[in-house]
């Protein structure tokens, strides 16, 4: 047993409360404090990656309790890659919030950051079903006081209809739970693994409708069609700081999924066996679809900037749906690039939407923005990114999931959203673009701030990991491949969940 | 014997409840309704409390009078709450009914 | 004696504390009376400051009979009620009576009130805002005089000797 | 390594150019050059292995799960493209020197165009069909940039805009094809896709790649009807014309043509298909050269035109017309980029290039004029000049299918109409601009230009004057390289030479000629004609109709979907899992209810769940009517209560009872500002299918209810039951639970609790709300202030209760109770005395920092956790131990008591601080009122 | 009774999504809390019924039910709590800035449109 | 015996609880409704010990005490809203 899977927990739940008795009214104690706990937990779980990449299940038994009965954290390459990848963007989230003072725009920002840490944290790393719901709840508390920090018209609309939505999200959640927990008697996803394949055929009904009621759940936060009408809202009011963690937000959707569904129903499940990959595909294709459109019909750049984030969604129901470990290897690298790069776009969108002043983040023509070159290759380099066009990894993500869909028997379906919707993204890319570096009014005076120096770092930081992946494509595949297989190895998942044995030293 | 006290004071009980209901439904105004519950279903409850009681304090052969205790929470509160519901009811103006004595009291 | 004070700031509330934590446990155990000790330590010493005025109770001869009357008055008066309540509604002459008060400590006024309000046949409904009427209402009087008079002298005088 | 580095130097270069720029303008041009050169100089020590027979292939691991490798391969054909765009980006490099003006930022132009470079050298060089994607791709999004140059003008914007939609999107056709065409091969490597060619063609998805391959290269060789991008890429800078639609950019697709042509040519499909797209092309550019005013607007028409014409050679599906084909493209760069040339010189030179402006400049610049008449001549097909050899073997092959195919007899007609138009506008460009008489108003006074901007084009004519004199000598050798580096094979025998004989493609030719100088003097009628009929025919209409439909469906859809409305959001989600239930129900044959007996109904129950109904009912009847509703909802909590008692879970009926009564505190602080009455906003129809969801969702509840309690089952709880005491040391096993087994769960939830009193610290910061005066009914509020009877006797009343809190929170670990319930007690203890004597009152008698009871509630709970981790246990490892102390007896301790501690004080700072700081509410209202006189 | 309990369940989910589908904040929030009555119920039953059983361990105790979901129900009362709590205010928060309580920040009676403007004038 | 009456007594309760909320959905006034409420929970007390008595189970007492602990602070509150809108001031 490996305490390790621990800390990434612990340790911002521990911060929180540390601000909560320190730094009441402290600023800056209370940035230092976030900011080196933040660092620390991101080099704990850089730690945890490559703990993790010797494919062994840590399995973490919290009080004890020996599984199925107690609650476990188990950190394998998937849970260790999404803890990761939370932190980087809380890096950078963090760092660009104290760069433009966005913290002080209301109380308990910092408290909320690290509750909202400790939420996904703990959702990603969960190997029990309830308890996943009891981390998707704070992290969606957090998000709430995060979303709507600083207030504001829209925002506080967006909030209410974010916060609605997932309320009612969550009593599904406990529907789908409580149906399961009723059929199958246990609320560890292995040991439910477990008893999904030893069920009775008659209840196959029941585990059915249970499960793809949760696949909706899921699916809010993943922000699939139909349930993605929360998002671009949400995503496009909030601070630039926020929008940019939120990247992760949609990710802990798709996480659950993955892990959940993939657990429950992989290739011992008999006839549940997949039970969802057909409609994750589905959900995908239609989501891409409505998302390129909105690319191309968004008046505003953040508005724009959130229906990106909704077409990376889209294509990953796609590469998830596909369910082959080479779809897998596909998803996972795009979800990276996907989660890193709508944070950059997102930090990227505030420091134009400053430097254009009145003009803010409508994609019309404005006054040329101070230090526009920089502003306007970054958002050259972010468009290409997200758009996926070479050479940045966005393309190469799109190209693995498109090569994967090739052993597909909905393949000409596949191709056809994920290329066409490709276009449409690159249509209307291209102008906004055009629109906000290009159609500058010369003799309009600019009315913008330059970018801060030090914001820059998080966006940069962040961009670079477009080309990083691309050049470090081999071993980053590599990798992924094997947590791919990891994932697909569902046995050895249950197994080692299952075997865990209780702590005998005596104190 | 005693078990033929507990089983009446039990239907006693319940009869109170019962009685402090029936007036809260068919007396014709809200003052008069008032009367029911916070007295007739209050002592049922108490006289049920009584019940339960010396019930238990018998079977487990130790006093179990905390019983005590929600009659005496019962009997501060429930007052308490009858006289915020007829002030708020004054204030309200509720009608009462016509042979009603010194209406103009209520609303001085 | 003043740190008893500062200890036991209300020792009658200590001593109501610790009676009811013994009947709250249904034990009498050592170890429960040292801890309903503690919280009747505890307790009273955490809620000084909503209890400004040390409560002092005069006779608690009088205290003790009067809640014998009150007891007896509910029970009895019960019975009344609920013919009055299952007969017929239109014999009933309901009405409201202002009392006026002798007593003046909010306490007192409360007790009264309260009592008023769980004797059947009536209801404390208001006091006046100068402490010097009570409003009752009653669900069946014919003499209202009267009633006042028995209200006052059975249940306001005995609250007055207690607590002044 | 050679050939990586080849590729790899212009992108380097660019950052060198943009880099250097800053120092010095001009440094930026001679370190493109010097790249360039260092680029080609590269190559030469390849290419000679080239000419000995050799194909090179060097490759490195990328992403090998996806076939994917760094690869490049230098054949003839490749090096045939590595060279002309080496060669001739070089006189660009030279003759944008001096061709970008003063305000004309070099350091960009030259960084943008090594960039481009870059990407066609990759193009060609490619041995990965997916690398050669990444380049095919990278070529689009770099003459973006360099047809944007002049990024003020709304011209060079829309063109460069336009020219990113069609090759970009044909890009994107064209990598599903080669991911197609991959799949079927078994990999991406050109060597083994070339060698595949039989089995590709009989491969099902064979059209499917054909189809999608030749999208690609036709959006990107400006083939019919995609060439409608390429005259608009004319607004950027000539030089960047000269580059792109000589030599590069529209060759990507012909190049592609080339390449692939083992693989695929060779079918029906492949001849209809590509020798369509080439005819019409042909005839169109040709056509729609001769009436452009505008000189890049005719030699851009005129590229589409010889695109046409070297997409029709490949769509012959001959070896031989390949070969014609391959030498056309480096006739046609040759000539082509000269032209484009000596126009940004005219335009340079006189600051215009509108040919009806444009007279007699023979006078004025007499040696361009010259160059720009050899050139012109090649354009023509005139004899003694590359175009003309090329030409002939053109109108060979035409002659050549005509014979085999049916109904093919129209094409060597066609062809030679097109060869026609051809020497008409060339000759349209010659007389119309250096002779026709004197310049109309030009903006400058026209002169030769500087020396070295004619150097380039003096290079490229003597070219086309050398390879149309002796072309076996001087082509000769380099085209039969890239003949076989396209077919793969050996090529079959041609003949490089002026004469072939008195042959019809002779005769074609000079009718092409003669008739080219009749219809250039029938010109006047001609345009007239044109403006009046086809004039009106702009491919750029259909263009913005399909983008601007595209633009408004998707703001329809966008709107559609996403109009801002929660309702609809709502809807969508309820019936998602509305309809996923259902589906998940019906997904497998099996019975909906179970086996299991169910149990009788008693009439209480039933009298509960009457009460339940009606209680809901009513509060969905009476909603608008807010207290009624929040008094109904207040009943179904009773009865819920009351259920959880039942059913044997009296901890679960205590918790909803506490909840409840906090709840109502809380709704009704929050509705004293908010409208009591909500107004009707629905109408009929929304109401219809918002019943119908509701319905539905009920009914799906209820089945999914059934369906689970009427089934046997076998759960875990049996080791709870087992493990509480022993294990766990309380007897209340759902206590034990909670703060043992998954105590993890309850830190999670007692943070979900203080986040949610965090929040709304946050949210109501700064909140200031009017407050009404006067209730639903325009009653003003009672003047009373606090009532005397309750404020007695809450305090009375907040001992005792708090009493009964530290009761039920001691006793939690083994009989009903425990520190969530003991906390709502306790906060709603004090809540009683804010309610009773006012917050300024009880504030002053109750100093405690809610926040600060909070974090020490949690500090508590992980505290306790914590320690184990320090005795080795894993975190929230619980331990207890029954002590037996003189006088008190035994006892138990265990940490998870702590625990519960900790969480009751969490659940009384959280519950305080939401209902305190709501109640402040109106303070903050009050203060903000103004003072009254 | 399992069919009654499945009905009242039944009947309160769908009183939940009724009022959760209004267009003001208040009708919504009470829908959230019926549908979290329901849910709440609905995970409770998921040990099935028991009457008499209550899980706490006592000798003379013929059985127990099942403790699991009672826990869970317990957690999900509390979270429920602080989000009903949550969303309240964030009622108001929205009242305050968008002007009134309409969830989109709409208002809707063309009565109250038509009066402002005729205040206007 | 007393196991024999029990049933009458809880069915005397719950219809008592019955009419209780017949009133509150009748009405006619908010004070009406907030008198049915609590008499309903006052009503639910005698329910809890009655079940307890039944089932010879002391494990419902704790929920009667907390209703007459709590109950009452719904009805103060609710009362105190019709009077001054403001409940806590
Ligand atoms: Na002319
Ligand atoms: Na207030």
């Amino acid at each position: 047993m490996s305490t390790l899977a621990a800390w990434p927990v612990l340790l911002p739940l521990i911060t929180a409360i540390i601000l909560l008795f320190v730094a009441k009214g402290d600023l800056r104690l209370a940035r230092i404090i976030n900011l080196l706990s933040v660092l620390g937990v991101t080099a704990l779980a850089l730690v945890l990656i490559g703990v993790a990449s010797d494919d062994v299940h840590r399995v973490y038994a919290l009080g004890n309790w020996v599984p199925p009965f107690g609650i476990v954290l188990v950190l394998d390459r998937l849970s260790a890659l999404m803890v990761g990848l939370t932190m980087l963007l809380a890096l950078a989230s963090l760092g660009y919030a104290i760069a433009t003072d966005v913290d002080t725009h209301g109380p308990h920002f910092h408290v909320l950051f690290q509750f909202q840490l400790f939420g996904l944290n703990g959702a990603f790393l969960t190997g029990d079903v309830f308890n996943l719901f009891v981390f998707f709840e704070v992290l969606l508390l957090a998000s709430y006081g995060l979303l709507l920090h600083g207030g504001g018209r829209l925002r506080t609309k967006a909030g209410l209809h974010y916060v609605v939505i997932n309320l009612v999200g969550s009593t599904l959640f406990l529907f789908a739970v409580g149906a399961m927990y009723g059929v199958l008697g246990s609320l560890n996803l292995a040991d439910m693994a477990q008893r999904v394949a030893a069920s009775p055929a008659e209840n196959h009904s029941l585990i059915a409708a249970a499960s793809l009621l949760l696949l909706v759940v899921f699916g809010i936060k993943a922000a699939a069609f139909p349930l993605y009408l929360w998002l671009p809202a949400a995503y496009a009011e909030t601070s630039a700081p926020i929008a940019a963690l939120f990247a992760i937000m949609t990710k802990v959707g798709l996480y659950a999924i993955v892990r959940v569904h993939g657990t429950l129903f992989g290739s011992e499940a008999g006839e549940l066996a997949g039970l969802i990959t057909p409609w994750l595909a589905v959900a995908g294709w239609i989501t891409l679809g409505l998302a390129a459109l909105g690319v191309l019909a968004a008046t505003r750049l953040q508005v724009q900037i959130a229906y990106l984030v909704l077409a990376s969604i889209g294509t990953l129901l796609i590469g998830f749906g596909l369910a082959t470990p080479q779809a897998y290897v596909g998803a996972l690298y795009y979800l990276i690039h996907s989660t890193l790069l709508a944070a950059a776009f997102f930090l990227l969108a505030d420091l134009i939407v400053r430097a254009r002043g009145e003009d803010g983040d409508r994609l019309e023509p404005g006054a040329a923005m101070p230090n526009g070159v920089l502003l306007g290759a970054l958002f050259f380099g972010l468009a290409i990114a997200l758009a996926g066009i070479p050479p940045l990894s966005g393309f190469f993500g799109k190209l693995l999931i498109l090569h994967a869909a090739l052993y597909d028997p909905r393949m000409a379906i596949h191709y056809a959203l994920i290329l066409l919707s490709s276009f449409v993204i690159i249509v209307a890319l291209a102008k906004s673009g055009s629109t906000l570096f290009y159609q500058t009014q010369a003799e309009a005076p600019s009315t913008g701030l330059p970018p801060q120096k030090a914001a820059l770092p998080a966006v940069l930081g962040l961009l670079l990991a477009a080309p990083l992946m691309v050049v470090f494509a081999r071993p980053l595949t590599t990798w992924l491949e094997a947590t791919a297989l990891q994932l697909h190895d569902t046995r050895g998942y249950v197994n080692a969940v299952l075997t865990t044995p209780a702590v005998q030293n005596t104190p | 014997m005693l078990e033929f006290i507990l089983a009446a004071l039990v239907l006693i009980g319940a009869f109170f409840t019962l009685v402090g209901s029936i007036g809260l439904f068919r007396l014709p105004d809200f003052y008069m309704r008032l009367h029911g519950p916070t007295k007739a279903t209050t002592l049922g409850a108490g006289a049920i409390l009584v019940v339960s009681a010396i019930y238990f304090s018998l079977r487990s052969e130790t006093p179990s009078m905390h019983e005590i205790l929600v009659t005496l929470f019962l009997f501060i509160t429930a007052p308490v709450s009858a006289h915020l519901m007829a002030k708020a009811a004054l204030h309200l103006k509720l009608r009462t009914i016509e042979r009603t004595q010194n209406k103009e009291d209520s609303s001085a | 004696m003043s740190l008893l004070r500062q200890a036991l700031p209300h020792p009658l509330l200590s001593l109501t504390l610790l009676m009811l934590w013994l009947l709250l446990n249904n034990s009498l155990s050592t170890g429960q009376l040292l801890l309903g000790g503690f919280w009747a330590v505890l307790i009273p010493r955490l809620t000084a400051a909503f209890w400004p005025e040390s409560v002092r109770i005069r006779r608690p001869g009088v205290l003790l009979r009067f809640v014998g009357i009150v007891l007896r008055d509910i029970l009895v008066a019960n019975f009344i009620v609920a013919r009055r309540i299952l007969g017929p509604v239109e014999a009933l002459r309901p009405g409201f009576m202002r009392i006026p008060l002798d007593v003046q400590s909010p306490l007192a006024i409360s007790l009264l009130a309260n009592t008023i309000s769980l004797t059947p046949g009536t209801v404390s409904c208001d006091v006046s805002p100068d402490r010097r009427f009570l409003l009752v209402h009653a669900l069946h009087v014919t003499d209202i005089e009267a009633e006042i008079r028995q209200i006052k002298s059975r249940y306001e005088r005995p609250l007055q000797e207690v607590f002044t | 390594m050679n050939l990586a580095l080849v590729v790899l130097l212009p992108f380097l270069g660019a950052a060198l150019a943009a880099g250097s720029a800053r120092l010095n303008r001009l440094a930026s041009a001679w370190s493109a050059g010097a790249v360039t050169l260092a680029a080609a100089l590269t190559l030469l020590p390849e290419a000679f292995r080239v000419f000995g027979g050799e194909q090179r292939v060097e490759a490195w691991d990328w992403i090998p799960a996806l076939g994917l490798f760094f690869a490049f391969r230098l054949d003839g054909l490749a090096l045939l493209f590595a060279l002309l765009i080496l060669g001739i980006g070089l006189l660009i490099v030279i003759y944008a020197r001096y061709y970008l003006s003063a305000r004309d930022s070099m350091g960009r132009f030259y960084a943008y165009m090594l960039l481009f470079m870059g990407s066609m050298l990759g193009v060609v060089l490619s041995e990965n069909l997916l690398q050669m994607m990444v380049f095919w791709e990278l070529t689009s999004l770099s003459s973006f940039l360099l047809i944007s140059y002049w990024q003020h003008r709304k011209d060079a914007r829309e063109g460069a805009r336009m020219a990113l939609t069609i090759t970009g999107g044909g890009g994107l056709a064209l990598l599903a094809g080669v991911l197609m065409l991959g799949h079927v091969v078994g990999s991406y490597n050109l060597s083994e896709v070339l060698a595949a060619g039989d089995m590709i063609r009989a491969h099902p998805l064979y059209l499917p790649i054909l189809v999608l391959v030749l999208l690609g290269v036709f959006t990107k060789s400006a083939q019919f009807p995609f060439h409608f991008w390429l005259p608009h890429a004319m607004a950027a800078p000539t030089p960047v014309s000269a580059y792109l639609h000589s030599a590069t950019m529209v060759k990507a697709g012909v190049f592609l043509l080339a390449r692939l042509f083992p693989a695929l040519s060779g079918t029906l499909e492949w001849n209809l298909i590509v020798s369509g797209a080439g005819l019409a092309t042909l005839l169109l550019g040709a056509y729609t050269a001769l009436f452009k005013h505008d000189l890049k607007g005719l030699l851009a028409y005129s590229t589409i035109s010889h695109l046409g014409l070297i997409t029709l050679l490949f769509g012959f599906g001959t070896p031989l017309a390949a070969v014609a084909g391959v030498f056309h493209i480096i006739n046609h760069a040759t000539f082509k980029a000269s032209l484009f040339m000596v126009a940004g010189i005219i335009d340079h030179e006189t600051g215009t290039r509108d040919m009806r402006r444009l007279n007699g400049l023979l006078r004025y610049m007499p040696h361009t004029a010259v160059l720009a008449m050899i050139a012109a001549a090649a354009l023509a097909g005139v004899p003694l000049l590359n175009g003309f050899l090329s030409k002939e073997m053109f109108f060979t092959e035409a002659v050549e299918v005509g014979r085999h195919l049916p109904l093919a007899w129209l094409i060597p007609l066609l062809v030679t109409l097109a060869g026609m138009l051809s020497v008409a506008y060339s000759l349209r460009f010659i007389h119309d601009v250096f002779f026709n008489g004197e310049p109309i108003d030009l903006p400058k006074k026209p002169h030769e230009p500087p020396r070295f901007m004619k150097v380039p084009v003096d290079i490229l004519v003597v070219l086309c004057l050398a390879v149309g004199l002796f072309p076996s000598l001087t082509v000769g050798p380099l085209l039969a390289v890239a003949a076989r580096g396209t077919l793969q094979e050996d090529a079959p025998l041609y003949h490089l030479g002026l004469w072939h004989g008195f042959n019809l493609p002779l005769f074609m030719s000079m009718a092409t000629l003669a008739l080219g100088v009749l219809v250039y003097a029938l010109r006047q009628p001609l345009f007239a004609w044109h403006e009046r009929t086809l004039g009106r025919v702009d491919a750029r209409i259909p263009y913005h109709a399909v983008m601007d439909a595209l633009g408004k469906l998707a703001l329809h859809i966008t709107r559609g979907m996403d109009h801002g409305s929660l309702q609809a959001s709502i809807a969508w989600l309820v019936l998602a899992a509305l309809s996923v239930t259902v589906v998940g129900l019906t997904l497998y044959h099996a019975p909906l209810v179970g086996m299991a007996k169910m149990r009788p109904v008693d009439a209480i129950s039933l009298t509960a769940a009457l009460a339940l109904v009606l209680a809901t009912l009513a509060t969905v009847r009476w909603h608008r009517q807010r207290l009624t509703a929040l008094i109904t909802m207040g009943v179904i909590g009773l009865i819920v209560s009351l259920t959880f008692v039942k059913f044997s879970a009296p901890d679960l009926a205590l918790t909803q009872l506490s909840v409840e009564v906090v709840t109502i505190v809380l709704l009704l602080l929050a509705l004293f500002f908010l409208p009591q009455q909500t107004p009707a906003d629905s109408c009929r129809l929304r109401i219809g299918r918002d019943v119908l969801l509701a319905l539905g969702a009920g009914l799906v509840v209820a089945l999914l209810t059934l369906a689970v309690l009427t089934r046997p089952f076998d759960t875990i709880a049996g080791f709870f039951l087992e493990q509480a005491l022993p294990g766990g040391g309380g007897t209340n096993v759902v206590n034990v639970i909670l703060v043992d087994f998954r105590g993890f769960d309850t830190l999670g939830e007692i943070t979900v609790l203080a986040l949610a009193a965090l929040g709304i610290v946050a949210l109501l910061h700064g909140l200031r709300l009017p407050m009404p005066t006067a209730d639903a009914e325009g009653r003003r509020w009672s003047a009373d202030g606090p009532s005397l009877i309750m404020t007695t006797l809450t305090r009375l009343l907040l001992p005792l209760t708090l009493l009964v809190a530290m009761f039920i929170l001691l006793r939690g670990h083994n009989l009903p109770g425990g520190g969530f319930i003991a906390g709502l007690i306790t906060a709603v203890a004090l809540i009683v005395q804010y309610l009773a004597n006012g917050i300024d009152w009880t504030e002053q008698r109750l100093r405690l920092d809610m926040q600060r009871v909070i974090a020490a509630g949690l500090a508590l709970a992980i505290g306790t956790g914590l320690m184990a981790m320090g005795l080795g246990f894993p975190f929230l490892t619980s331990t207890f131990t029954h002590l037996h102390w003189p006088v008190v007896g035994e006892f138990e301790l265990a940490s998870a008591m702590a625990f519960d501690f900790g969480v009751f004080l969490v659940v009384v700072g959280a519950t305080m601080l939401i209902l305190v700081q709501l109640g402040r509410l109106s303070r903050a209202g009050k203060a903000s009122l103004p003072e009254n006189p | 009774m399992e069919l009654v309990i499945a009905l009242t369940i039944g009947v309160l989910t769908a009183g939940g999504v009724f009022l959760s589908l209004r267009g003001h904040t208040f009708p919504v929030v009470l829908g959230l809390t019926l549908l979290s009555y329901a849910v709440n119920l609905f995970l409770f039953v998921m040990g099935r019924l028991a009457i008499g059983l209550p899980p706490i361990i006592n000798p003379a105790a013929p059985g127990y039910t099942d403790p699991l979901p009672q826990a869970l129900v317990l957690t999900a009362i509390v979270i429920a709590f602080g989000m009903t709590a949550f969303v309240i205010v964030l009622a108001l928060r929205a009242k305050s800035e968008l002007g009134n309580d309409h969830v989109d920040g709409l208002h809707i009676r063309a009565s109250d449109q038509e009066r402002q403007k005729g205040g206007r004038t | 015996m007393l196991a024999a009456v029990l049933p009458y007594a809880i069915a005397m309760v719950s219809f008592a609880l019955a009419l209780s909320l017949i009133r509150l959905l009748l009405g006619p006034d908010a004070p009406d409704r907030i008198l049915a409420l609590d008499t309903m929970y006052i009503n639910a007390i005698a329910l809890l010990i009655l079940f307890g008595l039944n089932l010879g189970s002391a494990l419902y007492f704790e929920a009667a005490l907390l209703i007459a602990v709590m109950g009452f602070v719904g009805t103060v509150a609710l009362s105190k809203y019709l009077l001054r809108g403001d409940i806590m001031e």
